[in-house]
């Protein structure tokens, strides 16, 4: 109990941890309450369910990749499908080496340090700062899943044209140089937007204001596609989509549930909110739809449900069913507008990441700083609508400005590094041709894909012979 | 020979594949394409962004049969394949200057019977 | 102990609910040992387990979606994509505003009343009557994803035919009027089915008699399809019915494993029984179709799958694993006659949702009268053969004439009501265009699929020449 | 305890069994240290996080369904996902009925007895042998999923040309003959390879050689295809093979981390090393293609995401991150090699199961003995590099060749015995019609996949005669 | 009448409907084809195997005109699937005998007007 | 000039360009189609429901020759993509007006050499 004690104050302005002496307090009570001894012990339970959130965050990664790739042309199908696997290998490779460490271990407000490079220290034993009931490891796996998935959503912004090297280039320094400092501020012990007491219950700045800002001046400085809006460019396979959104709203219950770190009521809270702002935005989208274009679409429905998953992910953990509602609805209308911004103002955010993280990301970390209560989680903070005033949110205002801000600045240098070294764009015969053929020397469907061909063996030859009737001549 | 070469609806493939079948025609070669005509196309959105399809999907017959039959076939497959909407397509007929059976190598009209 | 106690009369009827007593007796047992103290608390292994069924649960509604979508024709491939998605838009927000008051809320005998409506008394901390070791939350969300997926497998019927709009105000509708007091009558405390003692785990009337039956309706009214059988109608994309059948065998663990609502023994014993029987259906399935049309089909496999699924429902917390063979090799011979029977009665049940969950679900309710133990579950009862006399046989059909009836005759009346006012299909030419194209204003699979075409960029200049020999002259 | 005491030396050997040691003294302490009872209890978060891990292992067989459907000819689409799901039937009937007995039950050092046969004696409560705080049951279910995929792993080498019957034949011999007797040997108490102190902690050997081998030797007794390498026999469907890449990397999480079977610091650890090996070998797969052929694929990188999987299966109880990662890399190297290798010997293992699986899992189990060691698993022991020596190295070499001798024998033995009786292939004319039509009647992608067309109800009539201008004639 | 039979790139179809539409033609049918011709194929390697592939993507536009006119739209067909380089494909004139129209039952130039 | 189109069986097109290969014609169209004729269909049954499917996968294969080619191309074609079994198809020939060749505008037979 005495190291949680000693951080407590730390704890009551972080969000994500600020779960743990409610652990401590709750389930693990029992434990604790029978020896008081002072080290923290693993809970099976607890443990479990991190364990799982960490698989269904993990599979969140796949499942954005089909979201994506169904939105592409066919011929860019396997091209876009790489660039979030491949955050899959990158991420975890940088994460193990030298990005956990910078995220999370004891460092300066604004990164981590190296202590823990290379995963060194970070072993079955629970670390109390962040999950007194589970292994280190598992929440360090559970924050690895985080890493990896926020640089495969840029890759929707640059989609069709950005050369493969670049690319992985890119992710690989931008977890460096983006991601692990951004965890730090708001999630590490220290960090500065933590201290500050701004809430980020899942992952609101650090995921998705990130990667939509990034994705926003990535796609300025790559520069549009070649082709103008033709039939052509329609999403070549929508069941796709809709596999990938299946897959994201469940693992998104991990994302968020499992940001409790603990298997508990809070747990339950955050997977409900966040399954009603998910329902409330794909239904608003849905409905925005039919009032301007008279036809309610499924992509419009996925891309809502995604869009109320992207909104409920700072505010998860802070607030009930009716906010979620709100939420989820109010970023159906703001991320709607973006797009159709987006139209106007030309510029090719191909599958609309900053309309969709960026922004849904910006009205959900806001969006907390109205609705949070501590009603719901006594670590975390109250709103403006729960009688707290406006210092919440104007805590989240400076989280939102920090977060796009040092995003956007330090992606606009790695991209700039890149187009003058290694170059960001395939060459124009490449962009046509299609990056699956030109970067990857695959063909996503090939081959006859309808056709089957009758042999003659299931016919016996009588049978043949009696249907070619009166012969040939 | 006459390639009778008609572009039809695609709900309209049964009708017409029952009509030749009456003509007492069965052999006949069928592809899907996309045609643009007088028929206006169609806008979609996806995500708010408009795409302005003008390609119809469409079914292409391929009949040969005797220059004698041509017209009745083409007649015929009008017929069937009617709606009176304007996108209904239209018939060619292409003269062919020889006919092969792959299996037995004869040829002429013997090679289309 | 208090308060499960003296509920233990209600108990010994109720299905789902029943396993409370083992629970608290069983697994927690440690804790309440200590101190005995009456209050719930939430335990972290069953809360872990219980979010994860809710989780996959969830899935399964995807995977319905794609189950479905691969079997209809591909111009229809999104709107039946749709029909399910959207259910988990609007079956949430009517469970959130009022669905759950309605099903588990202390009420009549047939419905709950409106103390929870809009969640309110829904807590973090554990509601005794359903679930003394999880969040009331959690709970609330498990059965939500029963809400959900049960009107959604009402779309299977009316398949490619049903004006969007009118679908949506009919599960609407549905929710309230049907699955609501279906889930009360059999599941609610004081609900009229679980003071008889009819036994459903998991809900084989709730879920697949009410679904299947009201769909059987619907399809009536709805009237058929305005195509004939001609090859067009094959299933356009198996592999899609494939992947959904895998979600579905995933998640239907969920489903009735969860439904022990702790993580226990007889969760184990739920999760066995619906393996072994989805594998006995789907090899007896493939069996059948082996001696009558001498071909084992993939299609065949699946529906084989779901129809054992469906079966053991309401039996899985209640039956051993030799019953489970049983009764997952019978349905899949009364689900292949009952499909038999439609093409020789002529309705357009599309992808026969009365075939596999109405007769299957009546198969199961039945067949629970027949193998349930109370070796297995000791707050059951004793089915015909397990010495228990023609009692609970007796109870069963009860349980699956009233469900059936309810659900038949409201659903009836809504479809009616529907067809008066916005009418219930599309116009024939919609019809004929698909419903993508006419409700949705989509493409399932826009754009070439296949192809790809090689720039000249990845030839080296000078190779392309050698290629282009003794000019073009 | 007693029960547990006196196991203790066989469990020092024992690899996958040997974690419950661990489990009682950790985290179950609390609750023995009260009482001290003799008698196993569940615990809620182990069983919690096995059923899940059962589910989980269970979806990894549809998702090596689409893993290996995706690589084939699309008119064999429907027959390799038959191939995979068939298994999902046949070997659990065989499970419940002979093959947990014949692998678990007590017997001699070869293969089990018959106490367990039809699951009688297998019943809620724990079996301390095999997992001393969850349900014996779930434990039995838990390794049914691997008894399910292992035969199903075979198929990818016998694609597009064996008789499904013959097919479902030779995998319920070889559940029988083949895997219980080896699951037995490696993880059964008394086993032969457990005494010996083979280290296998989640089926290198018992999953991984036994398929790989008996692949191999299949397709050698099969015999080749008929077709050349032309265009038409790419993969037909790449992003189906990547959404099945996705689901087994997850489901993998549940084989490795959930043969913990407990929810504890070791079931993390495993978790990690199986993550971290599975990136490691993609990229590097992928960074071999680069080199070699200048583009790296997707294709590529589920490869070597698979083999990674399958590498550090078996040592993943016993090593850490920075032997993960030089396990990955090595087996991308390995197989890589070995696929090559295929094409100059000329032999049609189609979807390169034995480079893949049975060189991966060799690998894997040497990898253990070099790279093992006590600092994560007290139970399991010191390998090469941990300053173990050559013990632990030639102990897993014992195991490979067992395991691969005896795999190869048996599998041909049954293969010569259906050759002569049923015959293994199809007709020559079956072969070039494609196996879905052939076999299974059915065809995968039926109907125009991409077509719609335009009904004129959605234009009013007026706008249509206006754009009909000047009249027809 | 005569067809006008091309064979071009897939990307260059958006700049040969302009075209047409500039000649005042709308009326054409399009088919996904695949060609050999002089453009070598390419090589890919799926797990290390080798597949040469040597039929191209190409697309088919039919466009049936009156005879006049069938030499000026071959080569505004040409010009605008132009790009110089090898595979830029063929235009044939294939003679055609008769036009229907279906949904009218009107026969000749009036047809594809 | 002489357009040889070839409706063969798939699984025939490797041996057809084969042999086209050997007589020095690289150029070549191909294009997916279904064709029914004598050969019978064949039925399915999805859950219980028959599905007579008549039209069959063939391959249209279209090479555009000099007249004089034109018959020792067909009966090329012929013999490497017969079986003998119903089903081998059918090979047309069909007269050509003039041939452009996109690149270069190039016309007549230089343009398919
Ligand atoms: N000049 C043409 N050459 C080739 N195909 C044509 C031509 N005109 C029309 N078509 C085909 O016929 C179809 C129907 O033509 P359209 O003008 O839309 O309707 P209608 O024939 O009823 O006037 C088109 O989609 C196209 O496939
Ligand atoms: N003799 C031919 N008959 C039919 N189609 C041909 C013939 N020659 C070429 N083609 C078609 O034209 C396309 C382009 O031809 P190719 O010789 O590659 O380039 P280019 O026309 O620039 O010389 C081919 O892909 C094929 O579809
Ligand atoms: N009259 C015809 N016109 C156009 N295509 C035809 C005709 N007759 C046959 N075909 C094509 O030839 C194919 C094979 O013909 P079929 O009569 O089945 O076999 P065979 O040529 O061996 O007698 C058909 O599938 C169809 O594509």
């Amino acid at each position: 109990m005495d190291r949680t004690s000693h951080s407590t104050p730390a704890f009551r302005r972080g969000a994500l941890v600020a779960v743990f002496t409610t652990v401590l307090l709750g389930a693990a009570g029992a434990a604790l309450a029978q020896g008081g001894e002072a080290a923290p012990r693993i809970d099976t339970g607890d443990t479990a369910w991190l364990l799982m959130s960490t698989a269904m965050v993990l599979l969140m990664t796949p499942g954005l990749a089909l979201f994506y790739a169904g939105m592409v042309r066919s011929r860019n199908v396997l091209s876009m499908l790489m660039q979030s696997f491949v955050a899959m290998g990158v991420a975890t490779v940088i994460w193990v080496v030298v990005g956990y460490s910078l995220a999370f271990s004891p460092g300066s407000p604004f990164v981590g340090g190296l202590s823990w490079v290379g995963l060194s220290g970070v072993g079955m034993e629970p670390n109390a700062d962040y999950g007194a009931t589970v292994p280190h490891q598992a929440f360090m796996l559970f924050q690895m899943m985080f890493a990896i998935i926020t640089p495969a959503l840029i890759s929707g912004a640059i989609a069709e044209r950005m050369k493969f090297g670049a690319y992985v280039l890119f992710i690989a320094v931008w977890s460096v140089a983006v991601y692990a400092p951004l965890a730090h501020m708001v999630w590490g012990v220290g960090g500065f937007l933590r201290e500050l007491g701004a809430l980020d219950f899942a992952g609101g700045t650090v995921v998705h204001i990130s990667s939509g800002v990034s994705a926003l001046v990535l796609a300025l400085i790559v520069g549009k596609r070649r082709t103008d809006a033709s039939e052509d460019l329609r999403p070549h396979n929508l069941p796709l989509t809709l596999i990938g959104t299946g897959m994201l709203w469940f693992g998104w219950f991990g994302f968020n549930g499992g940001s409790a770190i603990a298997s508990n009521g809070l747990a339950a809270s955050a997977f409900m909110v966040t399954h009603i702002a998910a329902s409330a935005a794909a239904l608003a989208w849905v409905l925005i739809e039919w009032c301007v274009y008279k036809k309610p679409t499924a992509l419009g429905f996925a891309t809502g449900a995604v869009a109320g998953l992207v909104a409920i992910t700072p505010a998860s953990g802070f607030v009930g069913p009716v906010a979620a509602l709100a939420i989820g609805g109010g970023v159906s209308v703001i991320s709607f507008c973006a797009i159709r911004a987006k139209s106007r103002l030309g510029y090719d955010d191909t599958l609309d990441v900053f309309a969709v993280h960026g922004c849904g990301g910006a009205w959900g970390a806001l969006a907390t700083g109205l609705f949070a209560t501590t009603a719901i989680n006594s670590v975390g903070a109250n709103g403006l609508f729960a009688g707290g005033g406006m210092a919440l949110l104007a805590k989240q205002a400076i989280g939102v400005v920090v977060a796009a801000g040092y995003a956007g600045v330090v992606t606009a240098i790695i991209a700039y590094a890149l187009k003058a070294s290694t170059g960001l764009r395939v060459p124009g015969d490449a962009e046509v041709a299609g990056l699956d053929l030109a970067e990857h020397g695959e063909a996503g469907y090939a081959g006859a894909t309808a056709g089957v061909e009758l042999g003659q063996a299931p016919q016996p030859a009588a049978a043949v012979h009696a249907s070619a009737p009166a012969g040939a001549a | 020979m006459t390639k009778v070469e008609a572009l039809i609806r695609p709900q309209k493939l049964d009708e017409v594949k029952a009509v030749l079948s009456d003509l007492g025609i069965k052999g006949m070669t069928v592809t899907e394409v996309r045609g643009a005509g007088r028929q206006r196309g169609f806008t979609q959105h996806y995500r708010g962004a408009e795409y302005t399809v003008n390609l119809i999907q469409k079914v292409k017959v391929e009949v040969v049969v005797r220059d004698e039959e041509a017209r009745a076939v083409a007649e015929a497959i009008a017929r069937s394949a009617r709606t009176g909407e304007i996108g209904d397509g239209k018939i060619f007929l292409i003269p062919v200057g020889e006919a092969l059976r792959i299996r037995t190598g004869e040829e002429g009209e013997v090679a289309i019977s």
